[in-house]
């Protein structure tokens, strides 16, 4: 029992950090119907900047929570900015040429940003500073969970109850769902459509960026490849859930999690990432709109 | 001609991209020793840069707007007399044959080395065209059946000593069946969820040949794959290197071939109407499921080919080969070079699988060009380098004639 | 005699709501049928019930190709493509052409169906394929001639006219060989001119090709002057059948019109 | 008029073809006595594993320079071709095709044993002497397939035996779990690891499993090693992987005893996993840094380039001396000459006096096993 609940915990984990790059996949996915491949690439670009802020910070000399707040809003800040410029450069010229090209040129913008990140910074791994502080658990929990798997549950929480609020109850909010539904429509009504695609890419890379930030201080270590690896499972995820929906991303986030968490657990880890991908195509077979997806009938 | 707000729009991308480098550009933190270096000068780099390429930036975009059907449509019909002038056409082709048949006896073994990959690659693209290009089947896991093909030459040979030309149709065959097994899971699926749960199958196949050493030798991979054999005569590497070069040139032939005749036949049609529109396509009482099948097996079918090709060229496989990173290029060169449109295919791999050869003089910078090559090529032209050539027909009164 | 369709009890609900309620019609040879109905009313619904888009709740719907032929066929839930090759063809409201493919290749695709080539004879292209391909293309052209957009033959089909387009479509399913041609709106966005020739198109249709056909329209004009026989529908119901003259007096479909301030000699 | 096009096109082709045929036959193979040594550097010299392979080019570097400045070798000078195989078997196969059209004499290299794999058949064909620093698959010799290949690094059963010896003899420890990265290398490793482990019949494999590279988080598999209760965990392969298990196994306040290779036997793996390597056991080269030729060789690397040096550096720099001086000795760089001499002559070299046996390996290079102590590894002094 104790097994299965560290098991279960560690898919928890797992899937907070899917769920939180995967928000930013379904979001774009809903909105301009792009498969954003160089969404990964945003949430190393956070984990990055943050290592950059955090060792700045401390040279300074500031304390340990202040220097991962600080590190944080700097990661979120560049990310949100790179997300924007990225949509700017390589996907809005592209807003009505065939599906396949700013696909493309996704693909042609995630090589770039891993190449840009390897030649300014390192191609080695990088020892990431210890941001999240450690509290001390009395035994028999604390060698099950460790103050940073609790930091990553309790914010990936908030933020999805951030953005949950965010898309039901503000204006910009209503604009997006609106946008979503119907481009056109929302142009004649007088939705800034740009805009609103703009701020959809800065919430989804923010949002990655808080991810990169929280993964990067759990394992202790970044390269310029964590973004690949961690965007695909993430972009299985959001497809999971049914993409475009933000409760799917999250919901398929940890469906996955616990896949791979108890595939190893109890089958092996040797096929692991085979379970997953499994469970993705069996899934897909049998709902093809994903988990929470809606199945519509042709418009004829 | 520069007015006064383009300078401030460019000073203020400059500020932007300065202040958007700033981090990663400049910063330079080892956690290790806690050093910081600060490299300022690549910040002024920025500056400059992208004020200047920001210029440039608006230019080609409005270039791209109006201005270009103007010019365009002048050039591509000089272009087009000029290649439809029969003398011409006879001529460059006749040059390009001699080219090719000659290429390996000038050049040096390493420039028909990576010709041959350069070919295969042209294979893999003919191959993903049909499915993607044609069908409108967004495929991500294409190399599985690279994989298949090359792993059914690798091991069959292993086991039972099967040879090269043996190979090739297993191989293809293999890849067939691979094609259709992906196939009938996923008919239901369409557009992203297609493409996801393809990419999830390459990912599975790959995972497979990577975990089960007992049959696939997991990832220390297979050596000593025999390159083929000239009616047994042993050949020495140069020979080979000519040979496959060759074997490679006709098999190319025999895709470009093949997928024109594919193309303009009843089932070519079919596949093209599919990704038009799938509900009149189906009232046309088109079968979906097997058009779609079929999509998948032939494509399938030449992946396999090249994959047999590709075990004997390098000799020695593993399943690192097989990436999902692989289909992304299959897939880039193809939409690069123009999706749907055979010439458009060969001139996209000839650049995908080039480029980066001759770049190597660049080697770190090299996938750094490649990427941004990607996006400005998709941003300023992207239907492709060549465009899909439309097939006319013509008639005369007393029924169909038909002209190419 | 059979109808060529007979439709018995058919239903169709889309979540709670009833789409189509027990609607039984026929359709003999050679008549021209129009399906009427307010806005919402099912119409389309019921298209593609009986064409298999969608699959139907319940009811029968038989078709017998040749009215002499005494035994007939349930083709309820079958694809769509099956029920074109047992020879019913339609159109759509909103016109869906292959829009990147030329006039002629749209009109190639319908002979898909009464064509055989596979994989391997298109690639070998031995005799019979070839002639089948020369085939194809005469017959093709030939149709585009008996529609009369012959001259757009190798336009791309998105750059048609508007009636065209619409023309298009029809040729296209009549390249299908059907014994049945079912029309969705299809003097929809013509002008006056354009749906007289509509009208000649598909009385010709009706004439030289012994084709049945069954049509929605809302010019009622058109209507009026083409059918024979008409069946009004509304919140998916059957409220009215019989010839032009009898519905244009019925008292329960004008109180279905009324609703929308409709005249009928619109 | 179609037709008539089609038919001249054929008798061209048909005519280009037979004209392309009798030159590819009679075309003798061209052998270039060039004055000038060349010696083909191949390895990852871009991208991420670009560490493993700049070494080798800055020791062959250091060397020649060196040699050069003194006539070079018969008094033939040296030339170095370097080519990047970024560690891809399809790569390589350019890289080694590019080498020997550029007529190199050797080659030094390839880096990573795939990449070898894959080159070593083009090298083989053209009797070309390949030696490597670092490519440590086993197969490479043992099978008997590549007579051209040289080494100077012990193959990874030698590290294997090694370890699952350090772990059951000195150790004491009955309960192993052996894990891997799914690697070429690493795999390979962890199956002698296992094979010996079993053979012992003194301790057991409890858990045999491959992690995923890359993966977010490797809490699963940690988990599991508790459950297993083993005293003991063989890594195979390289640093990334190790720390991130390492550190959750100590964040998970896991005493298991962790032992791994050379892969992981580099400083990154200290600065990324900090204070969890502490303790954690990990083969390496034999330990020869007191060797004058070695200190040389360092003080060199320190000299021209102001740092210390890379991975397989002094394995790098044993095979430019070795070779070289089989080049000097048999003065020639004729295929069989010089394999004669790899086995027979000695040479002094950073790692020792060495000379190659029949298989391609080099005798009297082997591994020590080292621990983390206070941030540095240290040999462990109870040798086998």
């Amino acid at each position: 029992m104790e097994y299965f609940a560290e098991l279960f915990l560690g898919g928890l984990t797992r899937g907070s950090i899917y769920a939180l790059i995967a928000i930013g996949y379904t979001m774009v996915y809903g909105i301009i119907e792009l498969i954003n491949f160089a969404h990964g690439e945003i949430y190393m670009i956070g984990a990055f900047t943050a290592l950059i802020a955090a060792s700045v910070f401390n040279f300074l000399g500031f304390g340990q929570i202040t220097v991962f707040l600080l590190a944080t809003a700097v990661a979120i800040i560049y990310s949100a900015a790179y997300g924007f410029t990225i949509e700017k450069i390589a996907y809005k010229p592209l807003r009505n040429a065939h599906r396949l090209s700013p696909l493309i040129s996704a693909i042609g913008m995630s090589i770039f940003l891993q190449n840009y990140v390897m030649l300014a910074q390192t191609s080695n791994f990088v020892r990431f500073p210890k941001l999240i502080p450690d509290f001390e658990f009395i035994e028999p929990v604390a060698h099950i969970i460790g103050s940073s798997e609790i930091v990553i549950f309790v914010v990936a929480a908030i933020v999805m109850l951030a953005l949950t609020f965010l898309i039901k109850f503000t204006k910009t909010g209503k604009a997006m769902r609106a946008t979503a539904q119907d481009k056109t429509m929302a142009m004649l009504i007088g939705i800034n459509v740009d805009f609103i695609i703009s701020i959809t890419f800065i919430i989804g890379s923010a949002i990655a960026a808080i991810g990169g930030v929280l993964i990067a201080a759990h394992i202790g270590q970044i390269n310029f490849y964590i973004g690949f690896v961690a965007g695909i499972k993430a972009f299985t995820a959001a497809v999971l859930g049914g993409i475009g929906s933000i409760y799917g991303a999250a919901l398929g986030a940890f469906v996955l999690g616990w896949t791979e968490s108890f595939a190893t657990g109890y089958v092996s880890s040797d096929y692991e990432d085979l379970f997953a991908f499994s469970l993705l195509v069996i899934i897909l077979i049998f709902k093809p709109e994903g988990l929470v997806g809606k199945s519509t009938a042709p418009k004829v | 001609m520069f007015k006064l707000s383009e300078i401030i729009k460019s000073i203020a991308v400059s500020a932007w991209f300065m202040f958007l480098t700033f981090p990663i550009l400049v910063i330079k933190v080892n956690t290790y020793e806690k050093t910081i270096d600060w490299r300022w000068k690549n910040m002024i780099l920025i500056g400059i840069a992208s004020f200047f390429l920001s210029f440039l930036w608006r230019y080609m975009l409005k270039q791209k707007e109006y201005g270009s059907d103007k010019k365009k449509s002048k050039a591509s019909s000089f272009f087009k007399n000029t290649v439809k002038n029969p003398k011409f056409y006879t001529s460059s082709i006749v040059l390009i044959l001699c080219l090719i048949i000659a290429f390996p006896f000038v050049f040096s073994i390493y420039q028909t080395n990576i010709m041959t990959s350069a070919l295969m690659y042209v294979v893999l693209g003919l191959g993903l065209n049909i499915v993607v290009g044609l069908a409108g089947l967004l495929d991500l896991g294409y190399v599985a059946f690279f994989a298949v093909g090359a792993y059914s030459y690798a091991l069959l040979n292993h086991h039972f000593g099967i040879t090269f030309f043996m190979a090739l149709p297993i191989g293809a065959l293999l890849g067939a069946f691979f094609g259709i097994l992906l196939g009938f899971p996923v008919l239901r699926l369409k557009g992203d969820y297609l493409a996801i749960v393809t990419l999830g199958f390459g990912e599975i196949i790959r995972l497979i040949l990577e975990n089960w050493n007992d049959f696939s030798f997991g990832p220390s991979g297979i050596a000593n794959i025999p390159k083929p054999s000239f009616f047994g005569i042993n050949l020495s590497i140069y020979e080979t290197t000519t040979y496959m070069y060759f074997i490679m040139i006709l098999l190319v032939f025999l895709t470009v071939f093949v997928v024109n005749r594919l193309e303009d036949s009843r089932i070519g049609r079919a596949w093209i109407a599919l990704k038009e529109d799938e509900v009149a396509c189906q009232a046309m009482g088109i079968d979906k499921t097997k058009t779609k099948l079929y999509a998948f097996a032939t494509g399938a079918a030449w992946a396999g080919l090249a994959g047999v090709v590709f075990a004997a060229k390098t000799s020695f496989i593993n399943p690192a080969s097989f990436t999902f990173l692989e289909s992304a290029i299959i897939l880039s060169l193809i939409v690069l070079g123009g999706m749907g449109s055979i010439f458009g295919v060969i001139t996209g791999a000839f650049i995908f699988i080039l480029l980066p050869e001759y770049l190597r003089a660049f080697s770190d910078y090299r996938m750094l060009v490649f990427g941004a090559a990607m996006v400005l090529m998709m941003v300023f032209r992207p239907q492709g380098i060549i465009k899909k050539r439309r097939r006319f027909y013509k008639i005369s009164d007393s029924g169909g004639k038909k002209q190419r | 005699m059979n109808p060529v369709l007979e439709v018995s009890k058919l239903s169709m609900n889309f979540g709670g709501l009833k789409a189509l309620e027990n609607i039984s019609l026929d359709i003999f040879q050679n008549e021209i049928v129009s399906l009427i109905g307010p806005n919402g009313a099912g119409k389309t619904t019921f298209f593609n019930c009986i064409t298999g888009i969608y699959t139907p709740v319940s009811g029968d719907i038989f078709i017998s190709s040749l009215p002499q032929k005494t035994e007939k066929e349930n083709i309820c839930g079958l694809k769509p493509n099956i029920i074109t090759k047992k020879g019913m063809a339609r159109t759509f409201q909103n016109i869906r052409l292959f829009q990147n493919m030329t006039v002629l290749e749209n009109v190639m695709i319908g002979r898909h169906v009464r064509t055989h080539a596979g994989i391997i004879a298109s690639v070998l292209k031995l005799k019979k394929t070839r002639n089948e391909e020369k085939k194809i293309v005469d017959d093709s052209y030939n149709i585009l001639k008996k529609t009369g957009i012959e001259n757009f033959a190798n336009e791309k089909a998105s750059t048609l006219p508007y009636g065209a387009q619409r023309k298009l479509e029809i040729a296209r399913a009549l390249a299908t060989e059907p014994f049945l041609l079912l029309l969705d709106e299809p003097a929809a966005g013509m002008n006056p001119a354009e749906t007289i020739e509509l009208g000649l198109l598909i009385k010709e249709i009706r004439e030289k090709e012994n084709i049945s056909i069954l049509l929605i329209e809302h010019d009622m004009k058109f209507v009026m002057n083409l059918c024979d026989k008409i069946f009004v529908l509304d919140y998916g119901k059957k409220i009215a059948s019989g010839t032009p003259d009898a519905i244009q007096n019925n008292p329960v479909v004008i109180k279905a019109y009324l609703g929308e301030d409709f005249d009928f000699d619109a | 008029m179609v037709k008539k096009i089609k038919s001249r096109f054929l008798l061209f082709f048909l005519i280009f073809a037979l004209f392309g045929f009798t030159v590819f036959f009679t075309s003798a193979k061209l052998s270039i006595a060039a004055e000038p040594i060349i010696i083909g550097i191949a390895g990852a010299h871009s991208g991420d594993l670009a560490s493993y392979g700049i070494p080798t080019l800055r020791a062959a570097k250091l060397i020649i320079d060196e040699k050069n400045a003194k006539c070079g070798i018969n008094n033939r000078k040296i030339k170095l071709l370097a080519e990047d195989d970024v560690c891809k078997p399809e790569i390589a196969v350019n890289t080694a095709t590019k080498l020997i059209s550029e007529g190199v004499h050797v080659v030094v290299g390839h880096i990573c044993s795939g990449a070898t794999k894959a080159a070593l058949g083009i090298y083989k064909d053209v009797k070309i002497v390949v030696i490597s620093p670092s490519a440590t698959n086993p197969a490479l010799t043992k099978s008997g397939n590549y007579p051209n290949f040289f080494r100077t690094i012990a193959p990874d059963d030698v590290q294997a035996k090694l370890e699952v010896d350090f772990a059951i003899n000195i150790l004491k420890v009955k309960k192993i779990a052996v894990l891997h990265d799914k690697g070429d290398y690493g795999k390979g490793l962890a199956e002698y690891a296992r094979n010996f482990i079993k053979e012992s019949k003194i301790a057991q494999v409890v858990l045999y499993e491959g992690v995923t590279p890359g993966a977010v988080d490797y809490s699963a598999v940690v988990q599991k090693i508790k459950r297993k209760k083993a005293e003991a965990v063989i890594f195979g392969g390289y640093h990334p992987e190790a720390s991130k298990i390492i550190t959750q196994m100590r964040k998970k306040r896991m005493k298991t005893i962790f032992i791994s290779d050379d892969g992981v036997k580099d400083d990154t793996f200290i600065k990324v996993a900090g204070e969890s390597a502490e303790g954690v056991y990990a083969t390496g080269p034999k330990n020869t840094s007191n060797n004058p030729i070695a200190l040389k060789a360092v003080s060199d690397h320190k000299r021209v380039y102001g740092e210390d040096p890379g991975a397989f550096f002094l394995n790098a720099y044993s095979a430019v001396l070795a070779i070289l001086n089989a080049i000097e000795k048999s003065c020639s760089t004729d295929y069989n000459s010089l394999t004669n001499a790899l086995k027979t002559e000695f040479v002094a070299t950073p790692l020792g006096i060495l000379k190659f046996d029949d298989k391609g390996d080099a005798i009297g290079v082997g591994f020590s096993m080292y621990q983390v102590k206070n941030g540095v590894f240290v040999k462990i002094k109870q040798a086998l």
